[in-house]
């Protein structure tokens, strides 16, 4: 086998100096029971040009983004990722370097990651980022639990605007955890009056912007009223890229800003693994849940990069922990930080703004099909088409035709009756031909 | 040369993108559209490269040396792996873009799912986990949700935990409102069932249990343990962490497990990558399965269909946006086509076997706290025979970066005086664990006959020396300010 | 430009310090008139989006040999490299080096160098060889030359089995330097009369093996009359994987051992780049062309390699150098020597089995269609067909149906009469459904 | 750590390749079936990542730092090149696959080759040339073809070749059995119309002329120079090493050039590679069109197809086995259309705009042979302001070594005594021409004020102290021998 080094001999020299007869007499311990007798009903070990072919031919059957008009967004973004990035997301000494709790031989992912920290506190506008976390949603889910530590107040308010996902993720984790969850209707317009809904016993209200229709929300008299009440708002976002051009929740009075980093530097991967954003104020640090790169000075008084703050972790307090996360998104925050790096204020703001433009010109031309309906007032790079007929249905008529036209509501938010809104993203990946594509695709299709 | 932050040498109008300019056109941002800088600095794509390839080089990777971390499992990371996880057709699809696109991604998940499922012989599989933790998350929320289910989930809030236990096992049930019950361990460093059963009652929920565990042996007792406990009512997490002692060898199945989840990098080489991402699917006994967490997958003849709403069903939710971490399933899955049942049982051996063989080039230099005993994948020694040396754990382990080497695992698990834990992994090759062992030994001599230096100014050879965690923790600097 | 770390404000800096006005102020010494006054029409700078479109465009029209069943050989051949061969070759360290002049700081190019020169010597049965060529072709050109120089002869004789290519390039290169060719006529079958053809005006005869209509040729009865009569041996393979199979050119008498080494580690690339291997007996060394890596130790004695026997190279001997060659195919060594590492002994000798192999199961299919006709008595991976019609336009039909069936000869030897015979090659790649497909698709054309 | 060679780590019997066994079968070998082992060692997949993980970091590269090497242009290599090189339809394609098959290939050949020809303003264009070298001896041989051609074979034997030149210069024209006469540079460092005149006569076949020379200066006769070779009825090659200065800048086609090749990495940036492979196209006038070796693309209406035979045509033949370095052509176009027309001319003028900022960073602590003079895209210093310090050439670049640089270019050309070229290129950023700048005036400093340590001792800080090459060269040891 090309993965083991050991050879046959090597085994028995080894076993020798052991001083046991074979493998099995190490496994003494275990119960004759448990010990299987014959092999599993497995295939047996593939050659490498093997493996590739099996896994090809499942690909081949999967419809790449990078292959048709392409349009899904609601959380996930298909941006153009430059080679650089790939490139050295593969580097043997970040790829395959472990967690960075020797800072004398970790400097590299030490520095990456104060410098990913700062990025996204300076992105959403905020004091202090942590190191990542698993992604939007579970980063979401967290904001709430340290904002019921923060506030030692155990219910929160989710607006019609978050994610669905994200919002059944809070309330999976609430439920569990037997806290409360005060949901607010599905918002398509992004109309909703949270304000009237907050009152004293409220840990936090969680809003996101863009929101999942793709309305942009001013958090601004949101935070005042949850500041008056003594609840902490949670800004949500899952398009990264759109921080860019508008306006950073930190400037709007946030106080836990969290969000999705995919669509920087990372692969849709389809769902995973993707990297969450989670930024703050630095009065909360110490209820902030994940890894926190901090600056020092090595015993020669050279700056220094070490892992800080590890007292609220869980293998220092164990069942007091901040949160029981063991791992951050280390590689996916490389991609993220290289690619925020390389793109810069000058590029991100560009990018920005062709996203914005596309998606612009794309709702120009849907808005004239007739039937349809442009339900935003504002958007970023999405937004909610109101189409006469099951969007699900159009959708999927739609693929057939190569062209993959968006997220029907009803996916997210079945038995809603929002089963003729139809979610449409559009990024710089989009050429005119694509936008053409789209029209004449729909039209066929109504 | 030191390496200036991003911050130092980048400048607000650098960039290593060209982005098209786009035709005039009327925003549709209210009044939200950004009206203050971002104060974010840019480089040029040469600058770029150069950034991240001089801070690679600051450190230390597997492809570079070998990892004695106990518990954390560094093995090596097949570039074939990285190869297929690029596929575009794996690479470059949506989690929401139409199912009927994306049936080779459903039929890859259920054919690690089988696997897995074969592995463990268990019932049901829960692949959204984004992670060890939150797999035992995901596990115990199972656990939950079937106890409410029969009704007795106002009395049922003790979980029980061997104090040797990941410190991830008491944070998970402390999230979910439980509290915790340490069970102690024999003095031969496993949990014997009598204390289990002592331990059990009405009121406990769940036992987490690690086998093997992490004093890298193997639970004896671990069917009369899963027994006991189901015979109070009880259900049985298992902690997967080390499952790659185990796999192809032994099924949690067959010890009476409920639920366990599988940490993909320790097990299947998904690469660590400085810290993430993981994934942590958790297979689950037939009497959980009905709990599970959304997504998941159905087969309908020949088209496979995903359940993403847990209107209608029992189970306990949603645990993540999307469907999990895909981009590692596919990096598992070629792992485990690529060694085959026969080269997976063949893993977990050579582990064993490795471990084994270092115990006994070191057991006469070094002590063992539970005596000279067969290990699993890893080997347990404590710092009795570095008393009176002036030497701590901590410095014998620095020292080991001047030799060329990361450091094994210290202080865990905690009830071990000084522990060290190593894990070689079957990776190594035997002229690379005897360089190893020899260097350990030429280290212990020397911490023996007296160099302190040697060991209290480690490392004196690497990138930084010993680091002020202190300054760091007490005056957090978290992010680069402009003026620093 | 995302290339070009220089800002306008830098420019404007470096020129006030260099004391000039403007960039162009430089360039004074060009005569004025051969200054371009305007841009030269060609297209602006591109993101690297549309670069890889329109590169992606333009490979999407190429038949691609992992794609379909492929038998293409002559040459070059499509193998199965490991994915950790071009992950290691694109390390940073290795891609962007320069050559190993500096051996301080370029141990790492100097010892796979090394490791390389010493395969090579192994595997073609010699005693040493040098740290690569060109490709193939270029080395067979250059052993010729270097046969001139040591026997003070000026003549070849060029086998009929010798690659069209190769002695088209021998005979160039002749030709323009004033050197004399003989040639043997095309010889399908492997029954030409060589030694017939030795005499004591020779420097040298050139034969291969497996030449190029597949078959294996006994160099000792050659090896032995070149002897005789003062001339020496080059022996020439195109397939280097050949090697773990059968008999080396070096155990045949062989003095000067040249080859393709493409198929072990490289891509097939259209052509290029390959790596050429040279390889010779010690008594010839300093009459061997391109770069030689030799051990020796550094000021603290320690083991070290080094660039060296430099002086046969043009930037010492100027006009009397052993070639005008200065860069060797250094990163393409690379890949051959670590895909060669991988393989080991035991990984080569069973990857040449499982080709043979191949190609025997094809043959026995082929040799029963009707009208089709195997030339060979032996072969090792690639054999001559003679096909009742023009090879040429059945090999354009069975493109059409998917199968890139091999190499008509008339591609090679035009006008020689041999429009009836096909090379046929088959590696590891090809599957049982591939071969399957090949007769099918045949036996449809015929 | 050392690490071993292969073939002390490796076994015989080791292998990281998983291959098939094929059924049995009758072998077709004859008589020739290998009876003796090779000899090789394998290693397996973790092992060999290893070994080249580690050797790769002992070596300098671009990515890591600056490589100031005049005349070799190591400059910023794209990663998206790389990533253009892979794709599938490029990468896996056969050189003799049907032309049918193949149309996109051909398709993007014709675009570099149309790229070329614009930013040259010549005519035709051979791809073949492996590297700048076999460009230099294809440009000869359709020099040495036309000359043929008017029936001067005979007499016209003799090539001009200043004594800057590049040491492949006079090696390329002896191959072809042509002698060299030198021709003398002015005391500017150029060479002037009234030398070649001088040199000029009808044995003259060519003149070889770099353009900017190897000085790092333009030949400002250049156009007198080609009109007096044309007017004398000789050729005029140029070597197109420093093109890089000029690109999108001049076109060599209005200075009257004959025949150039462009070296792919020097000009277009595709990887040195640690020493190749190379790509060297060469652009030819309407002169010797007609002379350029086969293969060569025609367009047929839609179709393009590859001329492959010589055969009546007055093509000199055949340079290389099939179309050229295929790789590079694809690299260098995405290079190319990546930077744009525009972006060429910027490269071009930042090289030269760089090298003209080190001149003014250092003019006053080094001396400059031909004074304080603009430069192209290459600085040259000599070593008269080292004299009586003690310290060579050679021991002022090692001890750059210690500082983190590659040392610059030395002892070329030849021409100039203790010569340092220094090529900065134009993807350093102007930080990182300062800190090279300040570090060169900082070791001129110590070179001047005596700490000749610091210089003789040099490199002390790098993965080797200096090698003893004349030991190299005395006792050859070529390869590795069981047993040493």
């Amino acid at each position: 086998m090309r993965y083991h080094p050991l050879s046959d001999a090597d085994r028995e020299a080894m076993l020798a100096a052991i001083g046991v007869a074979d493998i099995e007499a190490l496994y003494a311990d275990a119960p004759a029971s448990t010990l299987l007798t014959s092999p599993l009903d497995l295939p047996p070990h593939k050659s490498e040009m093997e493996v590739e072919r099996v896994l090809s031919r499942l690909a081949a059957r999967n419809v790449a983004a990078g292959r048709v008009p392409f349009f899904v967004g609601a959380g996930a973004y298909k941006h153009h990722v430059p080679a650089s990035v790939d490139h050295l997301v593969q580097r043997s000494e970040f790829l395959t370097s472990y967690t960075p709790y020797q800072p004398e031989i970790s400097q590299g992912t030490l520095q990456y990651l104060f410098e990913f920290q700062t990025q996204v506190a300076l992105l959403t506008g905020m004091e202090v980022a942590n190191a990542s976390m698993y992604d939007g949603s579970t980063a979401t889910a967290e904001a709430v639990l340290m904002a019921h530590r923060l506030t030692k107040r155990r219910k929160a308010l989710l607006s019609g605007g978050l994610h669905p996902h994200y919002a059944e993720v809070v309330r999976t984790i609430s439920r569990l955890a037997e806290d409360a969850v005060a949901d607010m209707a599905p918002d398509p317009r992004g109309v909703e009056d949270l304000i009237a809904q907050i009152d004293d016993t409220l840990s936090c209200v969680v809003v996101q912007t863009p929101d999942v229709f793709g309305n942009l929300r001013d958090l601004t008299p949101i935070a005042e009223a949850c500041h008056r009440h003594g609840a902490l708002l949670v800004a949500v976002f899952t398009e990264a890229v759109s921080l860019g051009l508008v306006t950073p929740p930190g400037a709007m009075g946030a106080d836990i800003v969290v969000g999705e980093g995919q669509s920087i530097g990372n692969a849709l991967n389809f769902g995973g693994p993707y990297v969450g954003l989670f930024a703050t104020r630095n009065e909360f640090v110490r209820q902030m849940p994940g890894r926190l790169a901090g600056e020092s000075v090595d015993a020669d008084g050279r700056r220094s990069f070490v892992l800080t703050l590890s007292t609220r972790e869980q293998h220092i307090r164990r069942d007091k922990a901040t949160s029981n996360i063991c791992t951050n998104s280390g590689l996916c925050a490389l991609a993220f930080t290289i690619h925020l790096t390389l793109l810069g204020e000058a590029g991100l703001t560009k990018l920005a703004r062709l996203n914005h433009a596309n998606a612009v010109a794309l709702a120009e031309m849907l808005e004239k099909v007739p039937g349809v309906e442009l339900l935003n007032r504002t958007f970023f790079n999405e937004f909610t088409l109101r189409v006469p007929g099951d969007a699900a249905a159009i959708v999927e008529t739609m693929a057939a035709k190569g062209v993959l036209a968006g997220v029907p509501v009803s996916r997210l938010l079945p038995g809603a009756g929002l089963d003729d809104l139809l979610l449409v993203a559009s990024t710089e990946a989009n050429a005119d031909e694509d936008r053409a594509a789209f029209v004449s695709a729909l039209k066929e299709t109504l | 040369q030191e390496e200036a932050l991003i911050f130092e040498s980048g400048r607000r109008e650098a960039s290593g993108v060209d982005v098209d300019e786009p035709p005039p056109f009327a925003p549709r941002l209210g009044s939200l559209a950004r009206t203050e800088p971002i104060g974010l600095p840019g480089l040029t794509e040469p600058e770029t490269m150069r950034h991240y390839v001089r801070l690679s080089r600051k450190n230390y990777s597997i492809d570079a040396g070998l990892y004695p971390l106990g518990s954390c499992t560094m093995k090596h990371n097949p570039r074939l792996n990285e190869k297929m996880a690029r596929l575009e057709g794996l690479a470059d699809i949506h989690p929401l873009q139409p199912v009927s696109t994306a049936q080779g991604a459903l039929e890859l998940m259920q054919t690690l799912a089988h696997w897995l499922l074969t592995l463990t012989n268990t019932q049901a599989i829960a692949l959204s986990p984004k992670a060890g933790a939150h797999g035992e998350l995901c596990g115990m929320m199972a656990i939950k949700s079937a106890i409410a289910a029969k009704g007795e989930g106002a009395t049922r809030k003790v979980v029980l935990i061997p104090q040797s236990a990941h410190g991830t096992n008491p944070a998970t049930a402390a999230l979910l409102g439980f509290s915790v019950r340490v069970v102690p361990a024999a003095a031969d460093g496993t949990v014997r069932v009598a204390a289990v059963t002592e331990a059990l009652g009405p009121d406990v929920a769940a036992i987490m249990l690690t086998n093997p565990n992490t004093c890298g042996l193997f639970e004896r007792d671990i069917v009369e343990i899963a027994d006991a406990v189901h015979e109070a009512g009880a259900y049985f997490y298992c902690d997967g962490a080390n499952f790659n002692a185990i796999a192809g060898v032994a099924r949690p199945g067959d010890f009476g497990v409920d639920a366990m989840h599988i940490n993909l990098h320790k097990t299947f080489s998904t690469p660590h990558g400085g810290g993430g991402p993981g994934a942590g699917p958790v297979v689950l006994s037939q009497r959980l399965a009905p709990f599970a967490p959304v997504p998941f997958i159905r087969r309908d003849g020949e088209r496979l269909t995903l359940v993403e709403d847990a209107a209608g069903t029992q189970s306990f939710g949603r645990l993540t946006a999307f469907h999990g971490q895909m981009g590692m399933f596919v990096r598992a899955l070629a792992y485990l086509l690529a060694h085959g049942g026969d080269g997976v049982a063949q893993a977990s051996k050579d582990a064993v076997l490795s471990a084994n063989y270092v115990r006994a080039g070191l057991r006469d230099v070094m002590t063992q706290p539970f005596g000279d005993r067969a290990c699993m994948h890893e080997v347990l020694f404590d710092d009795a025979w570095l008393k009176g040396s002036g030497v701590a754990t901590l410095d014998f382990a620095k020292a080991m970066i001047d030799e060329g080497y990361h450091p094994m695992t210290m202080y865990f698990p905690l009830v071990v005086h000084g522990a060290m834990l190593i894990e070689p992994t079957e990776s190594e090759s035997k002229a690379s664990l005897d360089l190893f062992v020899a260097t350990l030994r030429d280290l212990a001599r020397a911490a023996r006959e007296g160099d302190k230096e040697r060991f209290i100014e480690a490392p004196r050879f690497a990138p930084r020396r010993r680091v002020d965690e202190t300054l760091a923790a007490r005056k957090p600097v978290l992010r680069w300010e402009a003026g620093d």
